[in-house]
Formats: C-alpha cells, structure tokens, sequence
C-alpha cells in the first residue's frame, strides 16, 4: 500500500471520527448515538488497519479486527439493547446548538494545545493527532451535558475512542497484552454501566442522572 | 486550641529547621536566625506556646478543657502540660531567638500582664471551681509570662543583673504554681466525688466533714494567692523586687512599661486574694448551701484509692510549704543554672538577693513566733478563766435563721467585682418586674439574671465559629450531588492541564 | 524469591476465582482475610530481603515491596475488622480478592500500561463492592464511581499513552518503568509532558485528590465498611503510588517541576475541600471520606515538596493513614450496626453508651487528626518542615490553616458523638451476625490498627533503613 | 540583739499606745459633733470587759472563729514589729521590706474575710466581700506607692526610705515623694476601715464593711479583733507620719534617743490621729461603688510619682 492512499484513508477516518463525534452532540436518540458508535468504530478499525498494511504490521491488522469486534461490535450491542429492547429514549440535555458550539470549542482548542505536540511531525499521523484529542474532549462535552444514563456512557466510549486513536496515529497502539487488557477493561466498565443502568431503572423508576442527587452534603 | 499550637508549633519549627539546617535546640541557638523568617518563626513558636500555656487570647480552651476533664488529669494538664509552653517560651526567648525577640520583649509582657489580669478578673467572677481554677491558671502563666517579658525588656536595656532575677521569678513561679495547682485541682476532684457539685453557689460547711480536704486545699489556696510564708509569695515577692530595682531611666518604653506591669500585677494579686478567699470560704465554711452539700459523702471510704487521695493532697500541701521554706536554694540554683550570682542562700536558708534585698521565710515565722507566744499565754489564761459558750447565733441580725438560702453565695461575692469591672466583663443582665393584676404599684414578682461570659471568646471566637460555618455551608455547594458538576471539576482541570502543559 | 512475586497477585486471584465457583462454601468468608495475610507476609519478606526482585513483567524493589506491606496491613486489618460486622454473600468475597489481586499487580507490575489495567480493574471490582447494599444510595455512589473513576484513568490513559509515543522518538517506545527512568532513553520532550501531566491528573482522580475528587465521600459512605476501608487504605495508596512512579519517569526526562506543582496544586485544593466540608459534615461515613481527601492532600503535598524528607514522610503518612483509617472504618460500620443511622445527630455519648465503640472511635480520630504520640503527627510536621526545606512557605503555611479548620471540622463532630450524655436509645441492637466470632477477635484487629498507629512512630530504627529506600527507589533527587 | 531589743521596746510601746489613739480619735469626733465622749482612756476598759467576757460560739461555725481573731492579732503585731515606729533599725534578717509588711497586712485581711464567710450569715459574707473587693483594688494603689517611694533611695526597705528621707529634707517635698505619700494615705484609710471608705462607728449593717464580719464574735474573740485591727491603723499611720515627718526615730539604745523617739511617735500618732478624725467629721461615707473611683485616683497619683521619678529624674 503505498503512503498517498494510507494518508488518504488516514485522513478520511480520521475525519469521519470526528464527524460521528460532533453528530453525537447533536442527536439525542440513543438509538442514533449507538449507530454513529458503529459507525465511528468501523472508522478507528480502517484507520488501524490502514496503518498496519502501510507498516505491513501483521499485529497490528489483528488489532485492527479486535478493534472492529469490540467498538463496533460488543460496545454497541450492549449499548443498544435497552435502545432498541425496551424503550427508546430521548435525551434532555443542553439544547442542541449549545452542544455543537461546545464541540466547534473544543475542537479548536484541541487543535490549539495538540500542536507544540507533534514536535515538528508532519506525517499524516501526526497531524491527524489534534482530532484524537478533540475526540476525548467531545466525549468528555458529552458526559458532562446529557443526562440519561445511556447518553453518558455513550460519551465515554466516545471518549476511549479518541484515547485510541491518538494512541494509534502516534504510536501504532500500544503492546499487545496492555491493547488487550485496556481493551477488556472498557468493556467491562461499560457492562458494569449497563447493569448500574439497570438497576437504577429498578430503584430510581428511569435512567436520568440528574436523578441521582441523593448523596450530597 | 491543641491543634492550633501544634500547628504554628510545626510551621514555626519548619521555618527554623529549614533555617538551620537540624532539629537540635543547640545547633538552633547556634544558627542565629534573623530576618523576616526569624520574624516569622518567632511569632508562630510564640503563638504555639502562648497557646499551649493558656496565655490571652489564646486560652479558651482552657476553662473549657478542665471542667470536663477529671480532676487527676486536669492537675496534671495544669501543672504539666501549661508549663511546657512557659518553657517553650522561656527557650525562645532565651535560647533559640534571642535576636529575634528582643523588639518583641513588649509584645511578650504585654501578653503576660494582660492574662494574669484578665485570667484571675475571670476566676474571680466565677462560681464553677474548677473554671474558677483553670482561669487561675491562666493568671499564674500570665505571671510567670510577665516575668519573661520584664526580663526581655531590662535584659534589653543593659540592665542584666534584674533581668536574671526577672527571670528566676518566672521559674519560681512556674514551680510553685505546679505544687499548689495539683493540690486545688485534687481538692477540687474531691469535692466533686463528695457532693456531686463543683458549683461554689451549691457547696459549704465541708470543714466538717471533710478536714484533710480542707487544710490541703487552704494551704495550696495560701499559695496561689500568693500569701507568705508559701512558694507563691516567694516567687511574687522576686518578682516585684525585679521590676522595683528594675531602672526606669535608663528609656520611656521601660519608664512606662515597669510601673503598668506593676499596677497591673497589683490588680492580679489583689484579685487573686479575693479569688482564693471565696473558693476556700464557700466550699469548706459557713453552712452547706444544698441537700448535696449538707450530705456529702465521707471524705475516706473504704475504697483504696481514696485514701491515697488524701496522702497525696497532704503531700502537694506540704510540698507549697516546703517550696516556701526552701525558696533560698531552689532559687541560688535556679539563678546558678542561669549563670547568675547575685542570688544567694541567705543565713538561715532564706532567699538574698545581694544588694537588693532578703526574704527569709525562717526568721519572719521565728518572730512571727515569739510576738504570737505572748498571745498564747493570754489565751490560755483567759480560756481557763472564761470558758467558751455554745448558741444559736451570736447576733445575725435579729439570730433568726430561715434557709441557707440567705446565705451568701459565690456569685453574690463576686458581684460588687462585675459592677466594678463591668466594661471590661460585659456581663449581661436581665431584670423582669411582673406586676399584680389590681395593682401597678404592687410588684407580684421581680427575676433577675445576670450571666458574664468570657469576651474574648464572645468577640472574636464565637464570629469565627460562625464564619466557619458560613464558609462550610457554602463549600457544602461543592458537593451538591450532581455528577455534571463533578465531572465539570474533573474537565476543568483537563483543559487547565492541557492549558499548562502547552504552554512553553 | 520470584514465588513472591506471584504470590501476591496469583493467590487471590485464584481464590477469588475458587469462592465466586462455589460461593455457598462456608469458609468464603475467611478467603479475603487469608489473602491480605498473604499478601501482607509477602510484602514484609521483600521488604527485609531488600533486594530488587524481577520475574517477567514484574519487579519489586524497595518501592514497591513497601507499598505491597502497606497492602497487606490496611487489607489485614479492614478484613478481619470486616468479619464480624457484614457478610458479602460470596460475590462480595470474590470481588475483594479480585480487587487485591488487580492491587498487588498493579504494584508490582514493572510497566506503566499494565498496572494502568490494573488499577482500572480495581474500579471494576469495586464498582459491585460500592452498589452492595444496592438500595437508591448505593446504586447512586456506584454509578458516580464508575463513571468518574474510569473517566480519570482514561485520562491517566491518554497520559501513557502519550509517554509511549513520546519514546517513538528515540525509535524503541516502551512502558516499562525501569527503562523510561533508566536515563538511557529520548523522549520527545513535549509528549512525555503532556503524558506524564495527564497521567498524573488521571491518577490523582483516583487517588482522590481534589478536584477530581468528587466520587470518593459517596464511594466511601455507600461502600460496606471493611470495602471501604480498602478503598480508603488501598486503593488511594496504590493510585499514589502509581503518581509516583509516573514523577519519576517524569523526573528522569522533563524534571519534576510540572508535576510537584500539580501534586500542591491538587494537595491544598484537597486539604481546602476537606477543610470545609467536614465543618458542616453531618453523616460520619463521609466525614471519615473527607479526612480521606485530607490526608491524601497532605501526602500530595509531601511528595510535591520535592525533597527526600518529604517524600519519605509521605509513605511513612501513607502506612499510618491507611491502617488507622481501615480501622475507623470499621469502627463506624459497627457503629452503624448498633445505632442503624450514619447521620451524626442520630449517634450521641458513645463512650457511655458502648465504650467498647466510644473509645476506639475516639483514638482513631485523634490519630487522624495527628495527635502525638501517633505516627501522622509526625510525619505532618515532617511534611510541614520539607515544604519549607523547598522554599514553598505559603505552601505550608496554606496547609497548616488548612488542618487547623479540618481539625476543628472533625473534632467538633467526633466530640459530639462520644463525649456527653446518650440521647435516644439504641436502634435495635447489635445485628451482628449469629455466629459472631469471641469478643477478642472483634477487638483485636482495632487495637492492634490504632495501636501499631502509635508504635510506628518510635520503630524509627527500623523504619528509617526501609522508608530509605523505598524514597529512594521512587523519589527523585531535584 | 539590740535590734531585736529596739523591736521589742516598739511593739510594746505601740501596743500601749493604741487604745489612746483610738480614744483621742474618738473623743475628738464626739467634742467636734457636740457629744461630751466617754474619754480618750475608754478603749482601755473596753479591751478589759472584752476580754472578761464570755466567748460565744455559733452553731455552724469552725475553728476560723477562733483562729482568725488570733491570727489578725499576731499579724497586725508583726507589722507592728516590722514598721519603723519608734526605730529604724531591724532585725537582720527580718528586713522591713514593704513588700513583705504588705503581704502580711494581707494575711490579716483574709482572716478577717474568712471570719465573716464562717457562720454562714448574709450580713458576715456581705462584709466579706467588699472587704475583698476594697482590699484587691487597693492592692495596686499600694504597690505603686511602695514603688515610688523606693526609686529614689533604690530599695524597698522601709527604714531605709525613711533614713534617706530624714538625711535629705529635698526629698520629702518633692513632687514624686509627696505624691507618693497622698496615695499612701488614702491607701490607710481604706485598709483600716475609716471614712470615706467605710464607718467605724455605724450601726446600720447594710452599710458595714469591717463592722459586719466581727458581727458573730464577743468576747475575748472580739477583743483580739478590735486590738488587731487598732493596731493595723497605728502601724500605718505610723508609717505614713514617719514618711512625712522623717525626724526623731531611735537607731541606738541610748535612753535619751529612745524616750525622743517615743514622745516624737505619741504626738505624731495622737496628733494624725486628731486631724482624721476632725476630717471625718465633715466628711460623708461614699458609696461602695465610689469607693474604686477613690483609689483609682490614688492609684494615679502614685503612678504618676513613679513616672515622674523616672521621667523627670
């Protein structure tokens, strides 16, 4: 593969994460949220697999497909089965406008202090870094607005996505046994959630987080 | 109050370990600090003891900590743990800063002088006793402090002589203190067991019932109020000759400072007579003021330790006395530690201070003896001539005796004190007047309260208090359950981070 | 001596694993406390050998072994304190093995990315431990540590994350600590600043330093008292931990001034947090949490001040904390058993009512709040002292005002519930369990908590060689 | 040993003279209030009927009942002792340090303060307090007194001060010295009972001070405490007439200067002794809670003394 169309698959998901990310800001369906998951998860696969085949980087293709079965595979699946099982929810959040303004922000700002960060890099990688950070601070934007329980898990896989992605572009992914057990570990934390999710149905009667103000001094 | 010693202790000791270069008290004296740490490391050390010692405005814990503490500790948080910070200060001032210190001698007195004042104005209005001996304590380290403080100051004007007698005073002080307070604190423990009460208003007539109790407490009360022949005197009497040779001339600070401290002193003694008089006369003598009083437990019971309560109350009195006795060596050693000669052990074993003066508590009581023997003579004539007759009550205004009620009370004592000194005490009063229904004129019922606080907790720690509270209902705010909010402190700190990090 | 290694995290795990298979077993409720012994034996044979042990991925040196007894004796003492009071129902049990194993590797763990997993794994298996009682509370404080939690270490993820590709630079990216602070390597200076900044910001949000602190006082009240006790003792110990190794790697590259200014930065803020929210605090849980927040604040700051002394008293603060909070946590589950209420106005004369609870629960907050002759006290003006060594004065000084509000927050409160007379009657006594273990057992692991608290302070002989080396192995010199 | 002898011969001598000082004070007030007096040799046989009398003693009282007359008595006679009355010299070891005289003068007031808490009756601790009250506010008064007229001769010895003040007649009219003595005086009259501070001779318990706390004693209990508390207002004035008129004391055993040094003493006392009771004659109690306001003036005075010594010399 030579480097013109790595840098251009590069680019196109690099861009298409960051779409999927800021669409999240603005749709409120969970149902959405989780297709745009799916969708921002083939991204970071071809992305990874992209750089594995310009690398000729056997690991990192299998990477690349345990990428795919978990962030556009497992994650959704578990996301989605109270979206489309029992009920579909709507989330109220910040209105939609201020969302998206929050995401132009942070985006920007990521560019901002990601730049002294490539240190004078400038393959397509590195310079598709700032979207990796913008991608944690849009997921970050997301778990701080919405307030359905769903919603914010979906801003954390959002966020993970874009710790990934910066790991890859900078650093082909980091050994293969910590890939692994990071890897398990969202999993598990986003199960765990989903349980949580479950049972604050049965105590809390609904999935809204501002429910959850109980504790407090 | 510990915590706040303990810290400007840590901070102040910080600043002189850092300075210093080590922990030891020697290689701190060595190190000679000066300059705004040295300023700085001074004030902290000072506000640490001054706390630790009790001294004002620093000493509310005191008479807080003491009422409630049982009686055994409270002798020793007395006689001990005060007088750690009196040394403390003593070591500061003398050894660790001296430099430092010096400007500060004013600052020193002026603490001293002012808690032995305010400390013994507050024990004297109180009728709890053992608030009543923490505020004492409060006094005696104030004393003791001004002996420091005097010292500080005449040791500045050259004047080194005095400032080492200054100095021995305060020690005499701080050792004598410790006898007699340990022994009130235990007369005080007693009374408590026998009665239940530590409330003045409530106690009396325990001369009866309790003897031991009585002549301990009343030598240790002799003491504290600083009357001779006790160690008490002795110290005072140090003291006073300090500030009197103490030479006013030689600047305007010391021509003032010697005189107030003087006056103000006076006041602390003066006060400090009436004090010990009402606690010694309404709880051991006149009749008992309640049921509880009237029936107190037995002074020794069968339990064992109440008979080594009252060997060890003989022993503290005996050893008011012995310090008394023997002020003359205590204090040439004393003086010989401070490397001093100009106090030595007079003829009979009394205290000289070579060309000032000599206190010989042997010789006053010899001649107190032989004018007292011509008295016993008569005495003794007289008894078997006229003998003594039992009454009801010689006179008492008509000898018609209706309740204990009528009696005095310590608060009743005290309150010609709160009228006299009603600004600096503030006391609070309310007087409700209820008329009969027929008659304006007629009054139906009259009630009267009157409650005096401490100020200095009233003005300046009760705020405090509130605005801590303020402050924690507001930080409350913090914590309000909502997970945005924390998240939002968590992403704050992200991009404050990523601000940082980016930055050159 | 490599079986060492092992032991630690293979053990529990295995026994986890075992009592999760047949969680009807009746010894499961021992397992726990098997394991902290083990662990804790571990920790104290690698700290007498004293030599740097490897096997594979793991290493222990001084550090490391040392935080592996801190482990051990907080685990010990909150577990065996735990028995008598609650009952996990197997799950639990498997959980807290789980979480021990997941803690023992990430200590010993010779790579920054595998004890990342590992701590992340913590909060997995203490996210059940949290929602236990699964009443509205307890899901609450579940999910609000779940979520923060692994949002902070995702951060502290980034950070790693960044640290490796800073390494691309010098062509051999790794994780292990060894060679990241060996010298030998080139970074890319502004990745490794940002990554180690990250990650520390990560990890300090599980330390519970403020203001990532905000899951910590709902955790620690919602949790069973012995889990708490683990959280309080282990588990901000081992976050700590993981902040310290991070500052040396960051040491070893782009100096320690970013990070020594975010740990003070992040200790006065926590020591301000606690400060004023225990002066209004009214469930005790928490406020036991908040004195968590203080005195993690106050490690911070000993390892922020940058000097030998400081960081020393930090980890001696980290022992001293850990095992006499695990034993107040035990302490107030009791407490909360006999009076069936955590609000502070419900719980009034303990030391009348039941001394047995009174007493221990009075010590204990005289420990926390660093009065001599306990360790914390000495190792707070240790701390005070180093912060002034550094020239950071206001720092110390910020701090001591700081306690002095913190002492007068926690102090009012724990008066009130001991001293004075009893209010209103007991809720509906003990609800201990049946088979309540002898009176002794109960006791003990208090007793000995509070009064190895006090007795630490004056092994200084022993402890000095150790602390030494440990400061050593992490610390590094400015 | 001839101080001592000097000593003894004063305290003799000032114990006989008292009862005639009290007489004469009192027979000149009675004269001036148009009374004929019952003669100034009165207070000889009062002390005899005294002490001829049966002693009562109150149901509910203690051993203070007794110990406390005996105590003043022996007090007041060591002050007596201790006071250049008749002789600057004293015992070596036993120094008249006005300090010590003070404190001893102390010890008195609190028997007395004790005696009047002892039978428990409303009328003994009323009288109890205010004497403690007046005795403490006095306190600095005195003190500051002491220490003004120490300046100039650099000791708190009180035959000292006096021999410097006799030696150098510039000392007594300066305006420290002089200043230092009007304190003193008011001091006197309040630490012995007189007018404005209290009245020795009322008969309204309301307004006693000194006279409600002996309410409970008669007999040779009474005796002692009325020779105690004579003899406490002949040591000061004492001290104060030989403060003012520093002339004519003995410092040898010649029976020349002795006899000197007692008829100087007689007619100085008598003649002290005359004007005050002249004075109070015009002169109305104040109320108790004047009374500070009285020695706060005399505190300043004093004060006022010693700075000006300081600043001034």
């Amino acid at each position: 593969m030579n480097a013109s169309l790595t840098s251009s698959i590069v680019t196109t998901a690099v861009g298409v994460l960051l779409l999927t990310a800021v669409l999240q800001t603005w749709r409120r369906s969970t149902a959405a949220s989780v297709r745009l998951l799916v969708v921002q998860g083939l991204a970071l696969a071809g992305l990874v697999a992209a750089l594995g085949a310009s690398r000729g980087d056997a690991q990192l293709l299998l990477v690349a497909g345990l990428v795919a079965l978990v962030k556009a595979g497992l994650l959704p699946w578990a996301l989605g089965r109270t979206a489309t099982g029992r009920l579909v929810e709507r989330d109220s959040g910040v209105r939609p406008a201020l969302g998206l303004l929050g995401a132009a922000v942070l985006t920007m700002f990521a560019y901002a202090v990601s730049d002294p960060l490539r240190g004078g890099d400038q393959s397509a990688a590195a310079r598709a870094l700032p979207a990796g950070v913008a991608l944690v601070l849009i997921g970050f934007w997301i778990l701080l607005t919405r307030h359905s329980a769903v919603s914010q898990l979906v801003g954390f896989v959002v966020l993970d996505n874009g710790i990934a992605m910066v790991a890859f572009l900078t650093s082909d992914g980091l050994p293969l046994t910590v890939e692994l057990g990071a890897t398990l570990d969202v999993l598990l934390v986003v199960v765990i959630l989903r349980a949580l999710t479950t049972r604050m149905r049965d105590t809390h009667g609904g999935t809204s987080v501002d429910d959850l103000t109980e504790l407090r001094d | 109050m510990t915590h706040l010693s303990f810290l400007s202790l840590a901070t102040g000791f910080a600043l002189v370990a850092s300075k210093a270069h080590s922990t030891t008290f020697t290689q701190i004296s060595a190190a000679q600090i000066t300059g705004p740490t040295g300023i700085a490391a001074f004030l902290l050390l000072l506000i640490g003891f001054a706390t630790k010692a009790g001294l004002v405005p620093l000493h509310v814990w005191l008479p807080r900590a003491h009422p409630e503490a049982p009686s055994h500790v409270s002798a020793v948080m007395s006689a001990a743990m005060v007088k750690l910070g009196v040394y403390g200060i003593i070591l500061l001032v003398g050894s660790w800063l001296p430099q430092v210190a010096r400007p500060f001698a004013i600052l020193v007195l002026a603490l001293g002088v002012l808690s032995g004042a305010y400390g013994i104005l507050q024990a004297s209005i109180t009728s709890d006793l053992k608030r009543l001996l923490a505020y004492s304590t409060t006094e005696n380290v104030g004393l003791a402090v001004t002996a420091v403080g005097v010292g500080m100051l005449l040791s500045n004007a050259g004047q080194d002589a005095v400032a080492t007698i200054a100095l021995v005073a305060a020690l005499l002080l701080v050792v004598s203190h410790a006898a007699f307070k340990t022994v009130l604190f235990l007369g005080a423990g007693t009374i408590l067991h026998a009665t239940g009460e530590r409330d003045l208003d409530r106690l009396g007539g325990l001369i009866r019932s309790h003897p031991v109790t009585t002549w301990t407490f009343g030598i240790a009360a002799m003491g504290a109020a600083a009357l001779p022949v006790t160690s008490g005197f002795a110290a005072e009497w140090t003291l006073l000759q300090a500030l009197v040779h103490g030479d006013g001339r030689a600047n305007t600070t010391l021509a003032l400072a010697l005189p107030v401290t003087l006056g103000l002193m006076a006041l602390t003694i003066g006060l400090g007579l009436l004090t010990f008089v009402k606690a010694f006369g309404m709880a051991f003598l006149a009749r008992p003021r309640s049921e509880a009083a009237a029936t107190p437990a037995p002074e020794f019971t069968s339990k064992p330790g109440s008979a080594a309560m009252g060997v060890a109350q003989a022993i503290g009195a005996l050893s008011v006395l012995a310090l008394g006795l023997a002020v003359g060596p205590l204090a040439t050693a004393f003086s010989s530690v401070l490397g001093y000669s100009g106090i030595i052990t007079s003829e009979l074993g009394g205290l000289r201070l070579v060309t000032i003066g000599v206190l010989d508590p042997y010789a006053l009581g010899l001649v107190a003896v032989g004018l007292a023997v011509p008295v016993a003579l008569l005495v003794l004539v007289l008894r078997r001539r006229v003998p003594r007759r039992e009454t009801d009550l010689a006179w008492g205004c008509g000898g018609v005796r209706t309740s204990p009620r009528m009696e005095y009370t310590a608060t009743s004592y005290a309150e010609p004190l709160v009228r006299v000194f009603g600004e600096a005490l503030r006391p609070t009063r309310s007087l409700e007047v209820s008329h009969h229904a027929e008659d304006h004129v007629l009054e139906h019922r009259v009630a009267f309260a009157q409650e005096v606080s401490d100020i200095v907790e009233d003005r300046w720690y009760a705020p405090a208090a509130v605005w801590l509270r303020v402050a924690g209902d507001q930080a409350r705010r913090v914590q309000n359950g909502s997970i945005h909010r924390y998240l939002a402190f968590s992403f704050a700190a992200l991009v404050l981070v990523l601000v940082v990090v980016t930055l050159p | 001596m490599t079986v060492l290694l092992w032991l630690p995290v293979l053990v529990p795990a295995v026994l986890g694993a075992l009592v999760a298979w047949r969680h009807s077993d009746a010894y499961a409720r021992y397992v726990p406390l098997a394991v902290a012994l083990v662990i804790l034996t571990c920790g104290v044979v690698l700290v007498a050998a004293g030599t740097i042990v490897t096997s594979s991925v793991l290493r222990a040196d001084a550090g490391a072994s040392y935080v592996l007894l801190c482990i051990g004796a907080v685990a010990v003492v909150a577990l065996w304190g735990g028995l008598s009071s609650t009952s996990l129902g197997g799950r639990g049990e498997s959980l807290i093995c789980a979480f021990l194993a997941a803690m023992s590797l990430a200590v010993l763990s010779d790579n920054l990315g595998v004890m990342w997993v590992a701590i992340e794994a913590t909060t997995i298996a203490t996210a059940f431990l949290v929602g236990h009682a699964g009443t509205r509370g307890a899901t609450e404080a579940a999910w609000k540590y779940v979520v923060l939690g692994s949002v902070g270490v995702a951060i502290a993820f980034l950070g790693v994350v960044l640290v490796y590709a800073s390494g691309r630079a010098g062509g051999s990216p790794t994780l292990s600590w060894v060679a990241l602070t060996s010298g030998n390597l080139t970074l890319s200076p502004h990745l490794a600043r940002a990554g180690v900044a990250l990650a520390v910001l990560g990890f300090a949000t599980k330390a519970g330093l403020a203001p990532m602190h905000s899951w910590l006082p709902d955790a620690h009240s919602q949790a069973p008292a012995p889990v708490s006790g683990l959280m309080s003792g282990v588990l901000l110990s081992v976050a700590m931990y993981a902040i310290l190794r991070v500052q040396a790697v960051g040491g070893a590259h782009i100096g320690v001034g970013l990070v020594h200014g975010l740990l003070i930065a992040f200790g006065l803020l926590s020591l301000a947090v606690a400060a004023f929210l225990t002066l209004t605090q009214r469930d005790y849980k928490r406020l036991l949490a908040y004195s968590s927040i203080e005195h993690m604040g106050i490690i911070a700051l000993g390892v922020g001040s940058g000097t030998t002394l400081g960081l020393t008293a930090a980890l001696l603060h980290m022992l001293g904390h850990g095992v006499v909070k695990a034993a107040m946590f035990v302490i107030a589950g009791r407490v909360l058993n006999v009076t069936g209420s955590s609000r502070i106005a419900d719980v009034t004369g303990l030391l009348k009512r039941r001394p047995d609870l009174g007493w221990p629960f009075l010590v204990g907050s005289a420990a926390l709040l660093g009065f001599p002759p306990f360790v914390t006290f000495f190792t707070e003006v240790a701390i005070l002292v180093a912060l002034t060594q550094a020239g950071l004065w206001w720092a110390a000084g910020g701090a001591a005002l700081l306690l002095l509000v913190t002492f007068v927050g926690i102090a009012r409160q724990v008066l009130g519930m001991t001293v004075g007379a009893p209010g209103t009657q007991d809720h509906a006594g003990d609800h201990s369990l049946v088979d309540d273990p002898p009176r002794w057992f109960r006791t003990a692991p208090v007793a000995i908590a509070l009064a190895s608290g006090a007795v630490v302070s004056f092994l200084a002989l022993v402890f000095v060689p150790v602390l030494g080396a440990a400061a050593a192995a992490l610390g590094v010199a400015r | 040993m001839i101080a001592t002898l000097l000593v003894v011969l004063q305290v003799v001598v000032a114990t006989a003279i008292t009862p005639l000082l009290i007489g004469v004070m009192r027979q000149v007030r009675a004269r001036l209030e148009g009374r004929i007096g019952s003669g100034v040799l009165q207070p000889y046989r009062d002390v005899r009927k005294l002490l001829a009398k049966e002693p009562l003693r109150a149901e509910g009282s203690s051993i203070i009942l007794v110990a406390a007359p005996l105590v003043l008595l022996v007090s007041s006679l060591l002050v007596v002792a201790l006071v250049p009355l008749v002789t600057t010299a004293n015992i070596p070891a036993v120094p008249n340090d006005l300090f010590v005289v003070v404190s001893i003068l102390l010890i008195g007031t609190v028997a007395l303060a004790l005696l009047g808490l002892d039978a428990g009756t409303a009328f003994g601790g009323m009288g109890s307090s205010r004497h403690m009250m007046i005795a403490a506010l006095v306190e600095p008064t005195v003190l500051m007194s002491v220490y003004a007229l120490s300046i100039p001769v650099g000791s708190s010895t009180l035959s000292k001060i006096v021999v410097a003040r006799g030696a150098d007649v510039t000392r007594v009219v300066t305006p420290a010295g002089l200043l230092a003595v009007v304190a003193l005086v008011v001091v006197v009259l309040a630490e012995t009972g007189r007018l404005p501070v209290d009245n020795p001779s009322t008969h309204l318990e309301l307004t006693m001070i000194h006279e409600s706390m002996i309410l409970e004693s008669a007999g040779r209990d009474l005796a002692w405490l009325e020779v105690g508390s004579w003899l406490r207002l002949t040591a000061l004035l004492g001290l104060v007439v030989n403060l003012a008129l520093p002339w004519g004391l003995a410092d040898s055993m010649q029976p020349l200067a002795l006899l000197v040094a007692v008829v100087t003493l007689g007619v100085k006392l008598l003649v002290a002794g005359g004007v005050i009771a002249a004075a109070e004659v015009f002169m109305a109690k104040v109320r108790l809670f004047k009374v500070p306001e009285l020695l706060a003036g005399s505190f300043v005075l004093a004060f006022l003394a010693v700075t000006a010594s300081y600043l001034a010399g």
